[in-house]
């Protein structure tokens, strides 16, 4: 059975998923607890698949699984000259990365999200959605085909809207999923015109065909444009970042948390354009690229924060706070990319800058996460999110002023937690490429601290409040989603170094080795 | 000074196309080695004289049976839209 | 918003003949254009003949929404288990692993040009099948809550 | 530049298609019309998938009773296929937004969907 089960890990990442949607209306029918243990099992049996083949991928390395071929492991039928055909599925040590995060994120929203919507209607729907954009999710970060990216990214963006409008409140919900869904698809349109020409031009789909039949024509130049403008739309950098207050503030918390985990991976999606596609150390202008993933970075971080100070609604202030931590990462990779070229810079500080930024992607998918499930446990007790009407649940709810701490010092970058880890790796390899540049994203760690402790004051703080009276803790399966993702923040805080070399440091491999992502397929079977 | 924004978005659109349009050979594809692949062996190894249902189902299954999702979520969508509310369910923006 | 006799009893009529052409256009899906999206659209568009000369509520009767939501998950479990059953055949999953070998759906076919036998293309006509199954369901389902919208919306 | 042009058309009516498209998203407050806009665009794209995968004078690549002649190029048509469904289900879901927005705001005009604060 082991070896049956390993064979097939990636065929199942995403069909296990998909089965547990598609099963989810007729097993919803049979009452409460049977499809809460369905929803269960559904959650776990996708994480362990999950990292089950992120460890496989880290101890094996790429792995590859071509779909209905003679043989799984098959990239190139023998009578084909040499072009892969069929849809394949090309899991290196950056996507195993990715995988991680969706599978440890995934299951403990889902724990979390048993007992924070059970008061909601249409349940059954409900779960089904989150499966079907985790199936989303998990099948953007592990595909090697760019248009089944293009059908994943449109899962993804479909399931996304639809839950960020679940709770329709009164159509404030369902205003900011159809803004979303709006954005997603004129984005998701671009993408697909990419295709058409890039198909047009070298009759193939597979990322590493046509990496390696890329001539960077102006035609090439216009898709890469229409690639990566939607895909740093969908990430929330800033220059389009206006549906991610609305989108993350009016979605159920526990939605909130995976779509941060979503458009980490449209942001995954624009590092392998930018690094596998299109990253060539020839044709490919890797300063100017370089320096607009480090604008984009930039900007993102000061708006984020500036934006986030003045908010009075607790899911909107950590939105924008994501928008500024989204900024950390564009940052990190942009100064790997603005050096890809000369190698002793690289080898120097590009290295640790882009080990920084993909270090911070799952950083701030746990405490991010952890930050949006607290701020959902204090809406499922008090019922509003509004900052003014908060204060003195420290008394009655202590776990969860526990892992809001736990949260918000990291999302500081405060030492003893993860934050600090991987803004160090930036900080210092920042520094050496331009000092300005990491002063920059100092004050705004600063700014983030300091917007923080004013949420925790309003928040916890202060004496109790008359109408809290019947506050008390949150029931035990949120307070077990939040624990999975603490767990997380707090390990990868005290200990980082196992993480960075084990996960993060093959990653940052696998991303510059664009000749080794081809020849997995192209070079031999 | 919203028209002036979007005439600019739409000129610049129109000139970038414009290029697509007329660098972009129509009537002969430059490389067909994936099609002429599917045209030669579709019959003998799926069976299908439609070789686009033998691409569909069975060369790139896997993005039809994404493209089933995408159609199931559309109705679970609209499903979801469409569901009668318990009372006091819906949060009011204060 | 009840149309006319006439219009109503021509939709009726119809109505049989539209499932039947695009059961035709599903079946045959591998022979001619055509395949499961494209039969299970027309017969959609049988059923939305149906909802648009009828009243909603007579219309309900006949066309139930929880038997069309059974039609779309069946259609869906269909084409997911073809894919997993690639697996138990010891080939990757969404593997057409029926077609070349004889017995039903395998006679194996030449290259070149010939005028279409039906019983080919292995996994091809179920996989067909159940797209437009789940198509017919998911979208007569759409429809159906739309016209419920609607109604609700004319109460009030 | 002309010859050029008149060669490929299909290419001209995508672009034309496009720009006119994004014109209604851009200029409509109705957001029905605004979807109507976006699937006209969709349907623009779709045209340019399938244009960019034609042949001098062929045939489509059904080998059911064939006229000799070289065949289209069967992948872009699939990638199509998926396309218009992808389509569909997109308005679909959008529509309905729509419409419940419709009910509860008792307006379709973008600007005045404005109750969620900047």
């Amino acid at each position: 059975m082991d070896t049956f089960v390993m064979r097939h890990l990636p065929a199942l990442l995403i069909a296990v998923p998909l089965l547990a949607a598609f099963l989810m209306p007729i097993v919803g029918g049979a009452g409460r607890v049977v499809r809460n243990a369905w929803v269960v099992l559904g959650a776990l049996a996708t994480s362990a698949v999950g990292l089950a083949l992120a460890w496989k991928v880290l101890a094996a390395g790429t792995v590859l699984y071509v779909f209905g071929a003679a043989a799984p492991h098959v990239p190139l039928p023998m009578d084909s000259g040499g072009i892969p055909i069929r849809i394949i599925f090309q899991v290196d040590a950056l996507s195993a990365l990715m995988v991680v995060i969706a599978s440890l994120s995934s299951l403990g929203i889902t724990i979390y999200s048993l007992a924070a919507e059970s008061r909601q209607s249409g349940l059954e729907t409900f779960y089904a959605m989150l499966f079907l954009l985790v199936a989303g999710v998990l099948g953007m970060v592990s595909t090697g085909d760019l248009f089944n990216f293009f059908v994943f990214l449109e899962i993804s963006s479909l399931a996304g809207a639809a839950l960020v409008a679940y709770r329709v409140d009164n159509g404030v919900a369902v205003e900011a999923g159809l803004k979303y869904a709006l954005l997603s698809t004129l984005g998701a349109l671009a993408v697909l015109t990419a295709i058409g020409i890039l198909i047009g031009q070298y009759n193939a789909l597979n990322l590493a065909t046509l990496a390696s039949r890329m001539q960077f024509t102006t035609l090439d130049k216009i898709a890469l444009v229409l690639l990566a403008v939607p895909l740093a739309m969908k990430c929330g950098a800033v220059p389009m970042h206006f549906w991610t207050p609305d989108a993350y503030a009016t979605a159920p918390s526990s939605v909130t948390a995976f779509l941060v985990v979503s458009s980490q991976a449209s942001l995954y999606g624009l590092f392998r354009i930018l690094f596998s596609l299109y990253g060539d150390l020839v044709h490919f202008s890797w300063a100017t690229f370089g320096w607009f993933l480090i604008v984009l970075g930039v900007l993102s971080m000061f708006v984020g924060v500036t934006m986030a100070i003045p908010q009075k609604d607790v899911k909107r202030l950590m939105a924008y706070h994501a928008v500024s931590q989204t900024g950390y990462m564009l940052l990190g990779v942009g100064v790997g990319l603005a050096v890809l070229g000369n190698a002793d810079a690289l080898a120097q500080y590009g290295k640790t800058a882009m080990a920084g930024g993909l270090f911070h992607i799952i950083n701030h998918a746990m405490y991010k996460g952890l930050l949006f499930l607290t701020a959902g446990a204090v809406f499922y007790r008090t019922g509003t999110r509004n900052l003014n009407k908060l204060g003195g649940l420290g008394h009655d709810m202590p776990w969860t002023m526990v892992f809001f701490m736990i949260g918000a010092l990291a999302i500081a970058g405060v030492p003893p937690f993860n934050g600090f880890a991987s803004k160090l790796l930036i900080y210092e390899s920042v520094f050496r490429f331009s000092p300005f540049l990491s002063i920059v994203a100092m004050i705004v760690s600063i700014l983030t601290l300091a917007s923080f402790v004013k949420v925790f004051h309003s928040m916890f703080l202060g004496p109790r409040r008359a109408e809290f009276a019947a506050v008390r803790e949150v029931p035990v399966p949120m307070l077990a989603g939040m624990a999975l993702l603490a767990v997380f923040v707090v390990a990868a805080g005290l200990a980082p170094q196992p993480f960075v070399d084990r996960l993060i440091q093959p990653a940052v491999e696998a991303l510059v080795d664009r000749a080794g992502y081809i020849a997995a397929i192209l070079g031999g079977n | 000074m919203r028209h002036v924004l979007f005439s600019a978005i739409l000129l610049l659109f129109f000139g970038g196309l414009m290029y697509l349009a007329a660098d972009l050979p129509f009537g002969d594809p430059p490389r067909t080695d994936m099609d002429d692949y599917f045209l030669r062996t579709a019959q003998e190894q799926t069976g299908a004289n439609n070789v686009v249902t033998s691409i569909v189902f069975d060369f790139r299954g896997f993005d039809t049976l994404g493209e089933a999702t995408v159609l199931f979520t559309a109705v679970l969508g609209v499903g979801m839209m469409f569901r009668k509310l318990k009372e006091g369910e819906e949060y009011e923006n204060d | 918003m009840k149309m006319t006799k006439i219009v109503r009893t021509t939709a009726d009529l119809f109505f049989p003949f539209c499932l039947v052409f695009g059961l035709y256009v599903v079946v045959h899906g591998h022979l001619t254009p055509g395949g499961g999206f494209q039969g299970g659209a027309v017969m959609a568009t049988g059923t939305a003949l149906l909802l648009v000369a009828r009243a909603y509520d007579d219309v309900t009767g006949r066309i139930r929404k929880g038997a069309m939501k059974v039609c779309e998950a069946a259609g869906l479990l269909i084409f997911l288990c073809a894919g997993f059953s690639g697996l138990f055949a010891g080939r990757p999953f969404m593997a057409n692993w029926i077609a070349r070998d004889g017995a039903l759906f395998r006679t194996a076919i030449a290259h070149g040009p010939n005028a279409g036998d039906l019983n080919t293309a292995g996994l091809l006509p179920l996989l067909n099948f159940g797209v437009g199954i789940e198509v017919l369901g998911g979208l007569t389902v759409i429809l159906l809550y739309m016209l419920s919208g609607i109604k609700e919306e004319k109460k009030k | 530049m002309t010859s050029r042009l008149l060669l490929a058309l299909p290419f001209f009516t995508v672009v034309v298609l496009i720009v006119l498209g994004l014109a209604v998203m851009l200029s409509k407050r109705n957001v029905v019309k605004i979807l109507m806009g976006l699937s006209l665009m969709e349907s623009a794209v779709n045209l340019f998938l399938v244009a960019t995968g034609y042949r001098h004078d062929s045939v489509a690549p059904i080998y059911t009773n064939v006229p000799a002649g070289p065949m289209a190029l069967p992948t872009v048509q699939a990638l199509t296929l998926t396309s218009i469904v992808i389509g569909v289900a997109t308005s679909a879901m959008l529509l309905s937004f729509a419409m419940v927005i419709y009910r509860k705001y008792g307006t379709t005009d973008i600007q005045k969907i404005k109750k969620l604060k900047g």
